[in-house]
């Protein structure tokens, strides 16, 4: 074992060390956005936990009322605690962005996985096919989908999934056809192995490697498409708290109520900015495994 | 040939400072110290050579002499003298006036270290540029003749290329090329024919030993003894960051005083090593190959790529117990020859047979059964590798057997190739390069093949780690009786360890025959010509 | 270049083909979208359907529109009562200037940051990629509701909205641009940081260049390798940001049409505004695979 | 006359200046400037003088003999006259051209009749109360018949096609903005005008702004001189300005109302409509969304019309507790978790369709204030949904809604309330049938006494509100113009309620 292995776990815990541990690169870099994502995660499964304020409860009387004692983040045009739409809004906005990826990673492994192991012919008219889908501006092919299917949850799901499965397909394509040729998948061969076996046992875990990073980073996306096609008026419909619904609620009164913009606006930045933060560990995590 | 030594002008000598005055040089990489206290002095006009395994710090001290250690590093020295300069002292600017004008650094990494995206005259140009060292308008003919000095043919074409449309041999011309186009006192050379072949290697050291003979000193490091042996005045062995031996050539290479300078010797493969190990310890017993139906044979084999045929008819034939070589230069077809006799190609014409049977025309369904009989060793172990897996489970995946019997097989196997069991849990990214063509190799013995196909299997390791995997090749195919393919660019490993050789050019088989019989009486001029360009080390 | 094109016209009949289908598919018939919320008789929709030869099979309708598009008819809107070539027309140029300026603004900003900081010190590097990190990750639209509320509303340095002068522009090219700023940013400092580590950036050094000359001479086109792949999200981010910039500042454009076109189903319009982006990206990644052959000589030489 | 210029920013760009396919009540304001129609109307209601001098109506009510003025031309320098009034009517009978106009306002129109140069007959088929509101619509915007032949672009419009009025259209920029510049040799405004001659100003731009919150900032920050359509949050501010200046006014034609779909539960039963309407604290959501600016309307009629019944007003609504009785008593009575009322197992739930594209004036939020009070009072779970127009059509022919929200900006109530209440009238959306109101309707239509017309709109008013209550008003739909102070004469059309033209804006000093 090299010497400096066995020196690690002790110099790790010695507490002369612990200031050294909190650098400001891992506060920003690993501290401040690994709570953020908890405190998120919180808010998507619980949100009772974090405010006891029904997000929809409207109270006319108290429309626009500035942040203060009874609404820390102030009340929405028709009285509504934004702070309570903002943790609520959360379940919104993120499992748009989780189904939207999920269903994006799902079709682009399967598509460009067979892209990649398909006879030329068809691999190149997969990747013609890719080619029109992404010909179009993510958002643009949204507004389409929404058209063709109205506006709604699931529908901005289907629209963003659709818009991001270019992106993983091509990646898993050209990841299939490294591996494919590589010296391990050639090397399984001689050993007598059939082509479903590589394909199963090689292949697909290898080519599946830069997915977590690319999900992480991808939700990230999504969660950003989703909340300009809710701006948009094309994500749920009222009184649901969506962060990006909420952002366009908050239009017409930017004037008069800063707080109604900010607050979702401040959430919404600070979810990518973290998912974004955590893609890029994983993604140096994964780099320095493979050569 | 042979290159001869010129004269030392012990008057020059005299006369002026040593280029490089260093003494108890120390460089760290943030806590890491890499180089241990290295002294070194390089006259005016002389060749020193820097030998030593991978590692051992020949770069690091090289390019510190120039201030390029890189970032995050830390050099310390008890005096720093360049060019009668005290180099500690040194501002970035000065850095700069000396680099290329008073010395020119030939990097390791021959073949990226021109830059893709610009011509080979731009990059010669630059140094005439940076220190204005001709007028702008004529320099495009400095640059046209410093290539022309350089031994690169058609200058004009050339410089107007770029580095993809240069072979190896070239682009190295092009960088001493550029690395002499300031005129420096001194050039260092970092490794300038690691990536080359035999006869282009030679074309280099000549080179280099024309500039020598023009009074340019020179640095030179290498990990092969021999290529320093033919230019080199004094010798310095580096270990693990240190200096263990210096002297002049001579004297290190016919009288080494320390044993890893000997060890080093005896590791070099060669006619004279034939027969016996490497690495010491007795020879291993080989049973004699009974006369008897080939294993694997091929028939008029062709396999091109698109227009290129990459083999072109070639015809083997490989006994059992027995090592047939196959040596050539790069593009020669070797690896394209072995693929065809794994079954991972297809020839256009010709045939494969396996123990007598046919085996390139089987369907794929049909040869996976016999696969186990024929194993494969690569270049590049890493690659061959699934990077999720640990060694355990790389070496358990050709294995036919029960669960539990499996384990114990992966032990043994491990052992036999001299690993410890602890090395099964591993990653093979924690291994070093030996251990990692260790592990390829027991792999393929796994399913205990009639024949394993090798191709360069030891191309990739340090002299003394070769030493150890040639070893136990041969060890095990002692023990086994497994008939080898074996693919080499290095005539010093077939001669070493083949039975019989086959010389390959151009996709086809200029020569066949018994090692000795072909390296002594070679028929073919291209046998020739490669075997005249082996380095040698003078006889001790 | 002939295959490009080829490619380039297939990848147009599919974009159109598939808006097409798109549209067939929606809830509702075109008589709706015609009739909108005015009077609705039986009468007025019989006079529509005929108007617009909506009661021939959807096929012959089909092939009529691709026979119309190969002439260059985009046909009529359903909504703004006239030609939508004619639309476009009028639309490009408030939107070709939104996006170039955009462009511009995100190519120069990611540019400097880049060169500045690249291979700099800590803080420098620690900040630029802080900036850039945020300016990914924030909605263009919130970027925009910022911009609008600072600048606009409060300091009154800049109008509001509209298109006519350049004054009306900084806004929402700094919306749409800063976005595209972070992105290239990140992946042109990158590239230089990759570059000057490469064994080439040091025989360089060796040559006696300095670190800026290095960059200028060396890095720089290295760097460029990875932006230019970028080139595709580009299009796509002008494009589809270019919506919601237009909608949020007032502005007029193929942004603001393609929107509005699309929440009113004018069938029309929608197809021709996806064509037109096919168009423009076939464009574009034609002329940056040119881009990148001049850039980068290893590919195709 | 001096040179003088002004911007104003309007919310709503026209899909047509072509006053002949006009159909947006938003950009009425356009219409007038550039054409001039056959009649006006004054602040009363009544119908006064403009390219007609005068008129007569035969005893039948089937014969209109129109006297026009004989000093008009058209900006392309042709004569107005009889042949062209009858070249612009018949214009309407072109298939394809207008199908809905001449299905509707033109329904009983025959054939008109070149008398005289200065003299046009036109003969209907029935007698048409509303044939008068027709000649004073956008729809008898006189056009060139020249134009009308030759216009590149017929159904668009556009500066090649011309009309008579006080400016002249220079340049229309999809998107951006429309200009007009001043017609010199104007003089023949409507009777109502403020001055006569031509137009004060030489030129009005009018810029397209759709965001209110930027109209707002283009007028406060100097950029634009006037706009319409000031949000109620913003009112506030503006008043507080010292220098803008705010007016108001009153649309005709109906209430912005819920219309409630009687063919199925629940709405069939009258208890759980009129419970609906109970359960609505009208004035505090009308204060919380429009912070005070909106009148509440009582009757489905708007209250500026001559035919709205006051008598209605505070007849009904805003008590909970009777909300609760009534539902009681429809069966509505279990509540389940959510706290919605429940009956056989089928929770209290009414749906609203709307298309997105005519949703305006923040009615998607005046519904979200509604949907609170209705679920807290009493139970009732009212779902909004805000869809693209083919779904909201879907919905319609699969009756798939029970509420249904319009307001019709017509300047005679009438003729809104034709295509809203009889059995198979257009936008029939209750799916009521009342054959008295269809009586009463058709009544009103064929006489032109309008204190007869009075008494029987003010029948239909009591029987689809408080009778059968298949309405729920909500409130009147209302015009904003705010501008800098130094802008005069800014005004609003005495038809419809909207912003006038720009004939008597001046730049004050
Ligand atoms: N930039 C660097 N940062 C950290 N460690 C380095 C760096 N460069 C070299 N090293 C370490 O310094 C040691 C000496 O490296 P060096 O490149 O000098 O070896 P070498 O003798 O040239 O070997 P080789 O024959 O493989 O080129 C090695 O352990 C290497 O890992
Ligand atoms: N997959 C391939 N596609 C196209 N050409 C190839 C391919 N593989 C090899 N070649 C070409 O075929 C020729 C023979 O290649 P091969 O790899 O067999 O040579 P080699 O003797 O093994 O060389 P080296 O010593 O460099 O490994 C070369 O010119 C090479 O460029
Ligand atoms: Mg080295
Ligand atoms: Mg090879």
């Amino acid at each position: 074992m090299h010497p400096s292995a066995q020196a690690g776990p002790l110099r790790r815990f010695a507490p002369a060390s612990l200031p050294r541990l909190l650098t400001p690169a891992v506060l920003f870099g690993l501290v401040a956005p690994a709570a953020f994502l908890v405190l998120l995660a919180l808010a998507v499964v619980a949100p009772g936990l974090l405010t006891g304020v029904d997000p929809l409860a409207a109270d006319p009387l108290n429309a626009l009322a500035p942040p203060g004692g009874s609404h820390w983040f102030g009340a929405d045009h028709l009285g509504r605690d934004v702070l309570s739409r903002v943790v609520h809004g959360a379940r919104h906005s993120i499992s748009i962005g989780v189904a939207a990826t999920g269903l994006a990673v799902t079709g682009g492994v399967l598509l460009g996985l067979a892209a990649g192991l398909s006879p030329k012919w068809l691999d190149e008219t997969l990747a013609r096919a890719f080619d029109v889908l992404s010909t179009l501006p993510e958002l643009l092919l949204a507004l389409l989908v929404v058209a063709v299917t109205g506006p709604g949850t699931g529908n901005v799901i289907l629209a963003i999934a659709l818009a991001q499965i270019p992106n993983y397909a091509r990646v898993i394509r050209a990841q299939t056809f490294v591996v494919r040729r590589s010296g391990f998948v050639e090397q399984a061969r001689t050993f007598g192995r059939s082509g479903l076996a590589i394909t199963a046992g090689h292949v697909l875990p290898n080519v599946l490697g830069p997915i977590p990073v690319l999900a992480t980073i991808g939700l990230g996306t999504a969660v950003i498409a989703s909340s300009g096609l809710s701006f948009l008026g094309m994500g749920p419909q009222p009184p649901a708290a969506e962060w990006g619904a909420m952002l366009s609620e908050a239009r017409g009164y930017l004037r008069v109520a800063w707080w109604q913009a900010l607050f979702p606006g401040i959430a919404i930045t600070l979810t990518v900015v973290c998912l974004t933060v955590a893609g890029r560990r994983l993604q140096r995590r994964f780099e320095g495994r493979t050569p | 040939m042979t290159i001869t030594r010129p004269e030392r002008n012990p008057a020059v000598h005299r006369a002026s400072p040593p280029l490089v005055a260093v003494s108890d040089l120390r460089v760290s990489f943030g806590a890491t110290e890499v180089v241990h206290g290295v002294s070194l002095t390089v006259e005016p006009g002389e060749c020193v050579a820097i030998v030593g395994e991978s590692g051992s710090g020949k770069s690091v001290t090289a390019r510190t002499l120039l201030g390029l250690t890189g970032p995050g590093s830390t050099v310390r020295a008890g005096s720093f003298l360049i060019g009668g300069r005290d180099a500690l002292a040194f501002r970035p600017g000065d850095w700069r006036r000396l680099r290329g004008r008073f010395a020119g650094l030939v990097l390791q990494d021959a073949l990226v270290s021109l830059d893709p995206l610009r011509t080979a005259g731009a990059e010669i140009s630059e140094v005439l540029a940076v220190h204005d060292v001709v007028p702008r308008a004529r320099r495009h003919d400095r640059v046209l003749d410093l290539l022309d000095a350089a031994g690169v043919p058609e200058p004009a074409t050339r410089a107007g290329q770029r580095p993809h449309q240069l072979s190896g041999g070239l682009r190295q011309r092009v960088l001493i090329a550029s690395a002499v186009a300031g005129d420096p006192e001194l050039i260092i050379a970092d490794e300038p024919t690691t990536a080359l072949d035999v006869t282009v290697q030679a074309q280099i050291l000549r080179l280099l030993a024309a500039r020598k003979a023009a009074g340019t000193a020179l640095l030179l490091i290498s990990h092969d003894l021999a290529v320093v042996a033919s230019i080199a005045d004094r010798i310095l062995v580096m270990k693990d960051g240190r200096v263990v031996e210096e002297g002049p050539a001579k004297a290190v290479l016919t009288a080494p005083a320390h044993d890893y300078t000997r060890a080093l010797l005896a590791a070099v493969p060669s006619a004279a090593s034939r027969g016996t190990r490497l690495t010491g310890g007795a020879a291993p017993v080989r049973r004699v190959a009974e006369p008897s139906a080939p294993v694997l044979a091929g028939t008029g084999l062709i396999r091109s790529y698109g227009r290129r045929r990459a083999v072109d008819g070639v015809s083997f034939a490989l006994h059992a117990g027995e090592t047939l070589g196959v040596v050539g230069e790069s593009g020669s077809g070797k690896s394209t020859l072995a693929r065809l006799a794994l079954g991972l190609l297809e020839p256009e014409a010709g045939e494969v047979t396996l123990g007598g049977r046919p085996w390139s025309r089987l369907p794929e369904r049909a040869r996976r059964r016999m696969r186990p009989t024929i194993q494969f060793v690569s270049q590049d172990p890493y690659d061959s590798f699934d990077p999720r897996h640990t060694v355990g489970r790389l070496v358990a995946e050709p294995l036919r057997l029960p669960r539990a019997q499996r384990r114990v097989r992966v032990l043994d196997l491990l052992a036999r190739v001299g690993l410890s069991p602890e090395t099964a849990g591993r990653h093979p990214r924690e291994l070093s390069g030996g251990q990692r063509q260790r592990v390829a190799i027991a792999r393929a013995l796994g399913p205990r093949p009639d024949v394993l196909v090798c191709d360069e299997p030891v191309s990739a390791l340090d002299v003394s780690v070769q030493a150890q995997v040639l070893d136990l090749l041969a060890d095990l195919q002692a023990e086994y009786g497994t008939a080898m393919l074996f693919i080499s660019h290095d005539l010093g490993v077939v001669r070493h360890l083949a039975d019989r050789v086959l010389v390959m050019k151009d996709g086809g088989v200029v020569e066949e025959g018994d090692v000795r019989e072909v390296f002594a009486r070679p028929r073919h001029p291209y046998t020739r010509d490669l075997i005249a360009a082996v380095p040698r080390l003078p006889e001790g | 270049m002939i295959r490009r094109l080829g490619t380039g016209l297939a990848v147009l009949w599919a974009a159109a083909t598939a808006s097409y289908l798109a549209l067939l598919l929606a809830p509702g018939d075109t008589v709706d979208i015609l009739v909108g919320d005015g009077p609705d008789t039986p009468e007025i929709r019989a006079r529509i359907t005929a108007e617009w030869g909506l009661d021939r099979p959807e096929a012959v309708q089909y092939l009529s529109y691709l026979w119309r598009l190969l002439h260059g008819d985009l046909g009529r809107s359903y909504q703004l009562q006239r030609g939508v070539g004619e639309i476009l027309a009028t639309q490009v140029g408030p939107t070709v200037q939104l996006t170039f300026a955009a462009a511009a603004l995100g190519v120069a900003l990611a540019g400097i940051i880049a060169v500045a900081t690249a291979g700099r010190g800590r803080w420098a590097r620690g900040v630029a990629s802080a900036a850039e990190l945020v300016a990914v990750s924030v909605p263009p639209f919130l970027i925009g509701i910022v911009l609008l509320a600072v600048f606009s509303f409060t300091l009154g340095w800049f109008p509001v909205s509209g298109a006519d002068g350049p004054a009306a522009l900084v806004l929402p090219a700094l919306a749409l641009g800063l976005p595209i700023a972070g992105v290239l940013g990140q992946v042109l400092r990158g590239g230089l940081e990759r570059a000057i580590e490469q064994p080439f950036a040091v025989t360089a050094r060796a040559r006696g260049l300095t670190e800026r000359a290095l960059v200028a001479r060396h890095a720089v086109r290295h760097a460029l390798i990875p932006a230019v792949t970028l080139a595709g999200w580009f299009t796509g981010t002008l494009l589809g940001g270019a919506v919601i910039t237009e909608v949020l500042f007032g502005r007029p454009g193929l942004g603001r049409v393609a929107m509005e076109a699309v929440t009113g189903r004018d069938l029309p319009v929608v197809m021709a505004v996806v064509l037109l982006s096919a168009v423009v990206y076939v464009t574009i990644s034609t002329l940056l695979d040119l881009a990148y052959r001049v850039i980068d000589p290893r590919i195709g030489g | 006359a001096p040179r003088t210029s002004l911007t104003w920013a309007i919310e709503t760009q026209p899909i047509t200046l072509n006053p002949q396919q006009w159909s947006q009540n938003k950009v009425r304001l356009l219409v007038f400037n550039q054409f001039d129609a056959l009649l006006s109307r004054g602040a009363d209601g009544s119908f006064q003088p403009w390219l007609a001098t005068s008129w007569e109506v035969s005893g039948d009510g089937l014969t209109y003999t129109l006297h026009l003025r004989d000093d008009v031309t058209f900006h392309d320098g042709t004569r107005f006259d009889a042949a062209a009034v009858k070249a612009n009517l018949d214009q309407f009978s072109k298939p394809g051209y207008n199908p809905a106009v001449s299905s509707i306002q033109l329904r009983a129109f025959d054939r008109a009749e070149v008398v005289s140069p200065t003299t046009v007959k036109i003969t209907l088929t029935e007698p048409d109360a509303l044939f008068l509101d027709f000649l004073a619509s956008p729809y008898a915007g006189q056009v060139s018949p020249k134009s009308l032949r030759e216009a590149k672009d017929l159904k668009f419009g556009g500066p090649d096609l011309v009309g008579t009025g006080p400016f002249v259209l220079d340049r229309y920029v999809q998107g951006q903005e429309i200009r007009y510049r001043r017609n010199p040799a104007y003089d023949w405004p409507p009777a109502g005008a403020a001055h006569q001659g031509p137009a004060h100003l030489s030129e009005i731009t009018y810029r397209f702004l759709p965001e209110a919150a930027v109209r707002v900032g283009a007028l406060t920050s100097g950029q634009v001189q006037v706009i319409e359509g000031v949000p109620a949050t913003e009112v506030a501010l503006i008043k507080k300005d010292p220098d803008l200046a705010l007016r108001t006014s009153l649309n005709s034609g109906t209430a912005f109302s819920y219309y409630f779909n009687t063919s199925h539960a629940p709405f069939d039963d009258q208890r759980v409509r009129e419970a609906f309407r109970e359960a609505v604290d009208v004035d505090a959501v009308l204060r919380a969304v429009y912070q005070g600016t909106a009148t509440r309307a009582w009757s489905i009629v708007g209250s500026r019309s001559p035919f709205y019944d006051a008598s209605l007003e505070r007849a009904y609504g805003g008590d909970a507790a009777k909300a609760n009785a009534l539902l009681d008593a429809a069966g509505w009575t279990r509540r389940d978790a959510e706290g919605y009322r429940v009956k056989d197992g089928r929770r209290l739930t009414v749906r609203t369709v709307a298309a997105a594209p005519f949703v305006r004036d923040r009615r998607d939020i005046l519904a979200q204030a509604i949907q609170a009070q209705v679920k807290q009072s009493a139970g009732i779970d009212f779902q909004v949904r805000i869809v693209d127009q083919g779904t909201a059509q879907q919905a319609v022919e699969d009756d798939a809604y029970e509420i249904f929200e319009n307001s019709r900006g017509d300047s005679d109530v009438g003729a809104a309330l034709n295509l809203i209440l009889p059995r198979d009238a257009a936008i029939n959306r209750t799916r009521h049938a009342d054959p008295r109101v269809d009586r009463w309707l058709a009544a009103a239509s064929a006489t032109s006494d309008e204190d007869e017309r009075k008494g029987l709109y003010a029948k239909v008013q009591r029987a689809a509100v408080l009778e059968k209550a298949i309405v729920f008003p909500l409130y009147v739909p209302a015009d904003q113009v705010a501008a800098h102070k130094s802008v005069q004469g800014l005004g609003f059309d005495p038809a419809s309620g909207t912003p006038a033209g720009a004939y008597d804006v001046r730049i004050g000093t």
